[in-house]
């Protein structure tokens, strides 16, 4: 099948926008996605046609409302192949998710016990994790990166240990792009007994993932970043495990008992989703899966892994440029900076020829002390990407160069 | 009869109601040819959780059949579970497992059966085929 | 002013929707409100035209989105008067907000502490406080209700104390419609150094909040029972009490410096606001604010209070009607049963006759048990009700329990 | 010079640009005007939070005058630094805290000047202005 940019850029309205007396280009993919009009359209349509709370209410539009809701719910756990449909919470996002998690955990861990974070974290994915060891005394410890801002797996299979319960780590790096070795990690935690949860934020809309083979104990993504609207995401967590572990919020909805003296919470998944959920978010978010489904997986990875390959070589060929985890497993992001010249000034410059890009630390500071810079300018792809559009941010970069030089 | 059968029938019994009114009025019916439920019987443990009128469910297995008996405390409740146990009662737990419960759209009484937790009657089936499994496997 | 009902729903697109072939009537405006088509174009303009993720990006859109999202927290403050634009923090709703004062007072309570909850609350406004007290060991106590259903002032002077640390009660219930009487309660409150939290889930829809006069410590509503989307909502904290008490979640956005020793959060609102926000709810919300403003909340109550007399008026003339919370200081719900009838039944029924009202406990299992009843049938009201409708919905009540009973 | 008048000059001064690469390396000439901060002075302290490019900021009081210096790692950053300090550098803190930030837009610098974080010079200018408030007091 030939993957037809120029027809699927239809789809996304925005990318008509003018900015700066420029045409868009948006490659600020990694932060949020664009959104495609079927996606929007369903938004509209919950609201003109069947808006209203979901799971307790006799009336049609409620039944309607909660059936779209749940046939969402049947449309991620296919798609990410989780074997139960309980499997499947709604969160607001992936940092929700994984507050669900870290905290989910506070009872069960104790000042004997370690968790393992990777050097390659966002905050999202760091932050909670502090907390949960500063109420628990447990032990954080972070697999360092080498060099080129890989994982170094032989630390890590030196980290981790019997007193291991928990490891986590982000399958590709928001600020670097590196796709890290998580199957390898997964197989080893196990072996120590100790669970994995994989923040997939910036995996997901990348390639599909099959969450039985990767026997992953939790993973998560968030719904922005994957064509879907903001404010819904979704945490997996095998079933054995959501029913182990504390619920996150109390509310309605999560409970299925409550008296003053003794409340009993609702089964998975209403356990962990307490009050009136993102409604329109989680059926928009079912749709925007439906959309990257209907281009496919498989093309959208092999469009991008060209546009990736053709930027690299393009960006390569500018002076002074240094790109930051140049390595080969990695996917659709670029972060580099111009030696002398901070990324600040770039990305500002950038924005006057219409090209957006991220600038600064990525919600990833431990990456850019590693490597002992301020920031770094991001260059995150995706399918709606172009490669003229490449070339428009080659010259774009070499002008701005020219000029804070 | 077999299971099929009796859906069968039932299917072409709610065929004849020109309006939701007459399907009503003979649910409400059949609701009152429900065998009784003993007190004792209503107890947490045959309670079908998340439902906005409680229902009870209590299965007994004898001479390799099922025998379900059940109540709620609302009528249109109470006959769709008529309608359940004249299909799923006395019967093996092979044949409910390998059941099919789409009847009950086509009888139109699909909106008591949503995964909507306001109603235990998606609950209820559930319950009914996880006794057959359970009484299975013995 | 004329309130020019039948003008405003047009605005309601909804409301044009057929139920079992016939005109939809809503009655569960307390579960959801609708939402008029100046919120629902919001949204899609924002996905067609600036969505962006905020606060950390350079360029242009990233700009806008932020601008945006920033413009309604100002709405909100001013709206709900408010001393400072980040004592607003946007939340996914109101089980969220709640969620974050039980938890952000954990480290800040002992087994010598109490906390007082009316008898009168939502599931959403009781769990999290008994999930806080199971992990602190302070104390539950609980405002008893009177027979007709509206808290026993008396009664609460008596369970207040020095010892008392929290107050929480919302400030209209849902299952009953009652208003509490919470300016009093403050000033009770405090007057033992108490703090307050007002859950205005239920009241934010139907008149106007002043934050300041009231002198309340923490507020809370949803967006989604303000004309609003789904999931989005917000907190109010005073100001002192927000930098003091612990954040909820961490992620990206809420921390201003990372190592894997030592993170330091940032200032508030962001350390409240972790992970990617709601844009697109956030912006929403701040235009169903506009919306409603226009409309004026004055005429709104006004118009709202008389279809409340007359439907009561209406219901109470079908035999063997029992209406519940039948008090004087009331808004917009009426909740009852009809002796010998289960209200699953009832409310099936008029879904048949394309009347939408909630029945049940109403996440308010409590007051259920207080009436010693399994639930009512709720017909909740808002201004895009009709008098019309009412008669239509008596009738239909009138039906049902001719073919029930 | 009145910080009004210093502001009229400076919109005078951008308004004869045509586009913005002009006026981008007008503010990049500026940065080099810039008064040198010691690295003494770039201590946390005085760093402005919630910057992608770092901003310091230090403030000294004397002779009832205000003396600021500042810096950012960031060159369009320091630019604007650069025309902030020549607007409000040397002013009492009456005159600042009653003076009036909207020229950032009249020249056509808005964007640098959000709530948006990142980006510190919307914090920088609150820090000026409640350095004004500060010395006011005393
Ligand atoms: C009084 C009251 N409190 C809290 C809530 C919970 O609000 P949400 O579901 O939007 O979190 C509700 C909503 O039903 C309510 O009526
Ligand atoms: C790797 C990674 N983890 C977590 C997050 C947080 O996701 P959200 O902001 O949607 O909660 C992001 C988003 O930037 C991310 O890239």
């Amino acid at each position: 099948m030939k993957f037809d940019v120029k027809n699927i850029r239809e789809d996304f309205p925005i990318l008509k926008k003018q900015i700066n007396g420029k045409q868009l280009i948006y490659f600020d993919n990694a932060a949020t996605s664009q959104t495609p009009t079927c996606v929007i359209n369903s938004i509209s349509d919950y609201y003109n046609n069947y808006n209203s709370n979901i799971h307790r209410g006799v009336h049609s539009l409620s039944e309607e409302a909660t059936e779209a809701y749940e046939k969402a719910r049947g449309k991620i756990q296919i798609h990410f192949n989780a074997k139960h449909k309980e499997e499947v919470i709604f969160t607001s996002g992936t940092t929700h998710s994984i507050n669900i998690v870290s905290n989910g955990f506070l009872d069960l861990m104790g000042e004997d016990d370690e968790i393992i974070v990777s050097g390659l974290e966002h905050h999202s994915n760091i932050v909670p994790w502090q907390m949960m060891c500063e109420k628990t005394n447990s032990k954080l410890k972070v697999i360092p990166l080498d060099k080129n801002g890989e994982l170094d797996l032989k630390e890590f299979k030196n980290l981790v240990s019997k007193k291991t319960k928990l490891v986590f780590l982000n399958h590709v790096s928001n600020a670097l792009g590196i796709i890290n070795p998580i199957e390898e990690i997964i197989q080893i935690s196990h072996s120590y007994n100790a669970l994995v949860l994989i923040d997939g934020a910036q995996s997901a809309a990348h390639f599909k993932i099959d969450l039985q083979k990767l026997n992953v104990d939790f993973f998560t993504a968030s719904a922005h970043k994957l064509c879907g609207p903001t404010g819904v995401g979704f945490l997996y967590g095998k079933k054995e495990l959501l029913e182990k572990i504390e619920p996150f919020m109390g509310g309605g909805e999560m409970i299925s008992d409550v008296t003053f003296e003794k409340t009993t919470y609702a089964e998975i998944p209403h356990k962990f989703e307490a009050g009136t959920p993102n409604i329109s978010g989680v059926i928009a978010f079912g749709v925007a899966l439906d959309y990257m489904n209907t281009l496919g997986f498989e093309n959208i990875r092999q469009y991008e892994d060209k546009l990736l390959k053709y930027a690299t070589e393009k960006l390569k060929e500018i002076d002074g440029l240094i790109i930051y985890g140049d390595v080969k497993n990695k996917t659709s992001v670029i972060s580099f900076n111009i030696s002398g010249i901070h990324s600040y000034d770039i990305g500002s410059i950038l924005d006057k020829y219409g090209v957006a890009v991220r600038t600064g630390q990525h919600c990833a500071q431990p990456i850019m002390d590693h490597f002992d810079i301020p920031g770094t300018v991001r260059v995150s792809l995706s399918f709606i990407n172009t490669f003229e559009e490449i070339d428009i941010l080659q010259e774009a970069i070499i002008k701005a160069k020219s000029m804070l030089s | 009869m077999t299971i099929e059968n009796l859906q069968e029938n039932l299917i072409e019994d709610f065929s004849f109601f020109d309006d939701w009114t007459q399907k009503y009025e003979y649910m409400i019916e059949l609701s009152k040819t429900l065998d009784k439920m003993d007190e004792s019987l209503k107890n947490d443990e045959n309670l079908i959780k998340g439902c906005q009128s409680k229902v009870w469910l209590n299965a007994d297995f004898k001479d390799g059949k099922i025998n379900f008996i059940a109540d709620s405390e609302a009528i249109i409740t109470k006959g769709i579970i008529a309608i359940l146990l004249m299909v799923f009662n006395n019967k093996t737990p092979d044949e409910i497992i390998k059941s099919d419960v789409s009847f009950i759209e086509k009888i139109g009484l699909k909106e008591h059966l949503s995964p909507n937790r306001a109603n235990g009657l998606y609950s209820m089936i559930k319950q009914i085929k996880f006794y057959a499994i359970a009484y299975n496997k013995k």
